[in-house]
């Protein structure tokens, strides 16, 4: 028998495979039993009602998607009492979601999700926002640890930073992230895009841009996870175009110790259990034990340390 | 494969929907736009509602793989024959593919998905109005208000004559069918205004149901307001998940004075015509 | 007849399809006659001789490519000895490629390749160099501020700044390449991935990392395009993952004025060339007469103000 | 689509090359790992050289589609029958979705690459060492030695006597063929020292040729220097372009104390035996 549990700090994961936030509900229950799943990650919500941004907010480009949902909310208050009880009935650790405008906007709903049944709060710090110019805190190092060292004062729950890839800076962000608290980082959200329609010249998303994710993003996010993995000693959550269990293991591979998958939900809702099914057997047949064998074993000795750090491409 | 939902411990909010591969029994042109799809399909994607949809993941064909699934009205669901139709138009990348699909070929399909048109019990006069692959969405209706011994008028509205598909199959249904078209001048707004408001005047109409053009969606807000006639309209929405997950198909809804956003693949695709807002 | 002649700045190009750096040699004239493109741009060189990376240089993603290659190069006065005599025997303008590892070296290539025969100098802003900690000038505003002045200083030929995708303040850098003195923007170089090969566990790539490049670059590098076009009044050069005309189309609507094409001429040796005609027939059968009437044409007017400068994806 | 290269203004340092979409003959598997692929090949890309290559852009099936090109030695071009042969090993997602191409579909092929193997008018005896799916890219260098008068021979490395192939081909061009096996244990490094020795005792060699594996390099590039026996080997690296743009295809060569990096589309992929290096 494979072992699959990890851990990710303190929360103990029975395997490696969760949904991305933004791309999963409990209607995939309509589809299978969420108990087979590592964790529950939610939607990201705000501390107010939003209604996102206008439509269409999906379109396709060659093999993957965009999107720009922005982040549609109840609010907090509805989530709390609303959203957390209906995931009290699954075992699987639950995953919250979170983001705000401002810093004490961001740490007031950190507060506020801190109830009983949250196993660990993901935040969201990969979002534009309004004190840094629409600029994401996790573009920059020095907004990333201020953040941090706000929301950390703002809750005991394990924290996750989620981090994006509209930054040149991926090892000083995660590391930021790290000494202002994070417990694990989540690597990563969507990436800036674009496409139009050319024969009504519009953008194809009614907010112009959007976030790329699906396989196009996969080199990129496994880039980012692995130079996070090796900059920080927190556990790093793998999380960009995850459709086939080479993916997952490229991940694992590469240093995640943990994996979220996201739009391939979309095209095949059964793909999260099918992924479980098919690194079991994978392990299997490679002959490992346990996943944790498999985390981290990249074979990069041959090159050279600085090549690591490498933050253009040649 | 398909994974147990035994255990599902929530209180299901939504019927029971599968993702099944069906093997396509066959993909024939109907003119030269329109296909109708008969897929081989199990019973249980067959419990179907009028107005609800499958999301299909098309084919890959010479190269070109489109990545999202596609959202498709029931055309018809034949629990006895275990057949699933869909009628559709070839428009870009998806649907193109799907045309290229051969019998003997399998297709994955998710559903049935959202939810359906309401027939209250009530309501004797039903008024039909449809236009191009809005037909498609309005059958399996049609064939329940039947079931049902309703009064049905359809109003079928084409291009041209040639254009008009379905309609011998609402009349097989037994629906008193109309046909207008661009070609005869017979569509125009004024047109249809004239036909509706003389069907109301002759046998009465309670209930409107419709789908797709903003010119239909006025005239009937117009007359379902003058006559208090009630409506429901089956709305179309990018989609990507189709179940309700990522909350890119809404469209904006008027209801108690205020303006609401709601999923099309999860509360719609049908809603109340007088709620429903144009685009 | 359509026209689509185009002009960067002095330099008149009778289409805007060329080719991109380090995707093009002499070699392709096996394959059609190279006077057919607007222009030719030579791989990028650098001062003194270099042997480039280890092997494996490239290898495969879903649908796409990553290189990294290094830049192997004989060096300035071989170029100039031996390289720029070949495309004398061409009509359409010589782009020259260059990098240098410091400014100094930078200037010195750039007043080196300032010789007859070259129309305009693309400098490669975007790769990683030794006083930034590896980082590429274009990463940064400052930076790429402080390096183009220097290059504008250095000689008086026209001066193509290229950008990375490698950063999360496009429009800055775009802003301040214009003002260190660039004529052209070409928007943009390869974006920084990975890929492991799950069998051996080593990474795919001898270099550990490399550039993504291809189809899944398109909608990055449009979205680049467009912020570029939106924030400077130099001409834009679109380039990443073109490889149909509805391709070239999408970035010309977006407000680029030429395209370069790389990868796809991998692919198909003869992409360039059929873009050229179906650029011609596209245009035509949409009642253009001039393809200048296309370029950022985009209907971005719904769109607010605020969301074109937006750098994080919602 | 063909452009023009009729206005070619450069001294062509490399023969004309070709973009062409070619008819698939036959593609059979024969044996457990390898296949044969015959194409219908116009004349224009049937003027090769021994030791050649074409960048073949791999058929997409099954929504998968290799992105870049594959390189593929010349098995055999016959311009009398107008047919192009490859010897293939299904190994990756290219090798097998052109494992799946069927009789009367279409490849795009993109050559002939690379500089071939060279035989010196003044070499009489000629011995090839190949393993595995280099007996394809020698198999046309044996051809056009025994047409040139040569007297050849061929040791043919296998791991057991069912992988084997091209032996008849060998023999039936007039090779003379020896066969040595793991399964039979006669494959060994000092086994095949101990043959070639013998060889060269006998009749006398001129020149080896090879390509693959380290293990025969070495012991060549040994033999050749005590001999003082020249020697070509064909490389192989992974491609991008084909046609000497991307620089990605470099091995290293030892030359003049030096180590030079060449590129095996254009310079390669036949090297100086003596100047490979191992890798
Ligand atoms: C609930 C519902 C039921 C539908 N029923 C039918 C039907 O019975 N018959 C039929 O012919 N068509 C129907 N449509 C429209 C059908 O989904 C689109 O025509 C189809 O998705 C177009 O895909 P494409 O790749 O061919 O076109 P493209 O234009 O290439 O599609 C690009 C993207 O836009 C989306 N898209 C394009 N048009 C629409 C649209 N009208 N609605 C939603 N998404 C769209 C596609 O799904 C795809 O993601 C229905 C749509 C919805 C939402
Ligand atoms: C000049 C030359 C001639 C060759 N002749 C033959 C031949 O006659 N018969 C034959 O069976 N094979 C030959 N090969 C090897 C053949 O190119 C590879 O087996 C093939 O590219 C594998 O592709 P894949 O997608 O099946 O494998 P994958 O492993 O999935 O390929 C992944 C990537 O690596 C590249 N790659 C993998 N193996 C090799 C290799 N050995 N050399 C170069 N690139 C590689 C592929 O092209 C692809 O880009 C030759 C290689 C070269 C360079
Ligand atoms: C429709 C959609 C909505 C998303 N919403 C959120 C969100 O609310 N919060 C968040 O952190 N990430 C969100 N994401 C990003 C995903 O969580 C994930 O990081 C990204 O999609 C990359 O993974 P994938 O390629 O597997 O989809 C969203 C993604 C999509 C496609
Ligand atoms: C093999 C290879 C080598 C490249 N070398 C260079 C280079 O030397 N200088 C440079 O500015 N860009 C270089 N590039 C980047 C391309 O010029 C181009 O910006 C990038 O590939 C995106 O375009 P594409 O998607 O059309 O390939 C290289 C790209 C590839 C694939
Ligand atoms: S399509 Fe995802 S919520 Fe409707
Ligand atoms: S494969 Fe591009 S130079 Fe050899």
């Amino acid at each position: 028998m494979v072992d699959l549990a990890v851990k990710i700090g303190s929360v103990a994961l029975k395997n490696p495979i969760m949904p991305a936030s933004g791309t999963f509900t409990e209607d995939l229950a309509g589809v299978f039993d969420l108990d087979l799943l590592g964790a529950h990650v939610t939607k990201t919500i705000t501390p107010e009602k939003r209604i996102g941004n206008p439509t269409p907010r999906v379109c396709e480009v060659q093999g993957s998607m965009l999107n720009s949902i922005g982040i549609p909310s109840k609010g907090v208050d509805h989530f709390v009492r609303e959203i957390v009880p209906i995931y009290q009935k699954f075992s699987a650790p639950l995953i919250v979601s979170i983001s705000g405008n401002t810093m004490d906007e961001f740490a007031r709903i950190c507060e506020k999700v801190s109830v009983p049944g949250v196993a660990a709060i993901e935040v969201n710090i990969s979002c534009p926002n309004i004190e840094e110019d629409g600029k994401a805190f996790a573009m920059r190092p020095s907004t990333t640890l201020r953040v941090m060292k706000v929301l950390r004062g703002a809750t005991d729950l394990p924290l996750w930073a989620k981090l994006t890839p509209n930054t040149g800076e991926t090892p000083d962000v995660a590391r930021a992230a790290e000494s202002g608290g994070a417990d694990a980082l989540v690597v990563s959200n969507t990436l800036l895009s674009m496409a139009i329609d050319v024969k009504t010249r519009k953008p194809k998303l009614g907010n112009l841009m959007g976030g790329l994710s699906g396989p196009a993003l996969k080199p990129i996010s496994l880039r980012m996870a692995y130079q996070c993995a090796k900059s920080v000693n927190i556990p790093v959550i793998g999380c960009g175009g995850i459709e086939t269990v080479e993916d997952v293991v490229e991940y694992l591979i590469a240093g995640a110790s943990a994996v979220q998958v996201g739009t391939a939900t979309f095209v095949n809702p059964t793909t999260m259990p099918r992924l479980i099914d098919d690194l079991r057997a994978w392990l299997f047949a490679e002959k490992f034990q346990s996943v944790n064998d498999l985390i981290g074993s990249v074979r990069d000795d041959e090159a050279a340390d600085s090549v690591v750090f490498m933050e253009a491409a040649p | 494969m398909t994974y147990t939902r035994a255990e599902f411990p929530i209180e299901s909010h939504s019927a029971p929907f599968h993702e099944v591969d069906c093997q396509v029994k066959s993909n024939e042109a109907i003119n030269d736009e329109y296909y109708l799809l008969i897929l081989n399909a199990p019973p249980e994607i067959l419990d179907c509602k009028p107005g609800q949809f499958f999301h299909l993941l098309c084919p890959s064909k010479d190269g070109r793989s489109p990545y999202l699934r596609r959202p498709m009205s029931i055309y018809g669901y034949f629990p006895d024959k275990g057949e699933l139709h869909f009628l559709y138009k070839a428009v870009g990348e998806g649907t193109r593919t799907m045309a290229q699909l051969e019998a003997g070929e399998r297709l994955n399909v998710l559903g049935p998905l959202g939810s359906g048109f309401t027939i209250r019990d009530e309501w004797q006069n039903l008024l039909i109005v449809a236009r191009g692959v809005g037909l498609a969405t309005l059958a399996p209706l049609a064939q329940e208000a039947l079931r049902k011994g309703k009064n049905l008028t359809a109003i079928c509205s084409a291009r041209s004559p040639e254009m008009l598909m379905s309609v011998e199959r609402f009349r097989a249904l037994g629906a008193n069918v109309l046909t207008v078209t661009d070609s005869e001048g017979t569509s125009g707004v004024d047109d249809l205004e004239g036909l509706i408001e003389s069907r109301i005047a002759q046998s009465g109409v309670d209930v409107f149901y419709t789908c797709g053009s903003n010119r239909l969606l006025k005239l009937l807000q117009r007359l379902g307001a003058k006559h208090g006639i009630a409506g429901e309209i089956a709305l179309e929405q990018q989609m990507a998940c189709g179940i309700g997950m990522c909350q890119c198909c809404v469209r904006s809804l008027r209801r108690g004075g205020e303006i609401v956003y709601e999923r099309v693949c999860k509360e719609g695709p049908v809603f109340d015509l007088q709620e429903a807002m144009e685009w």
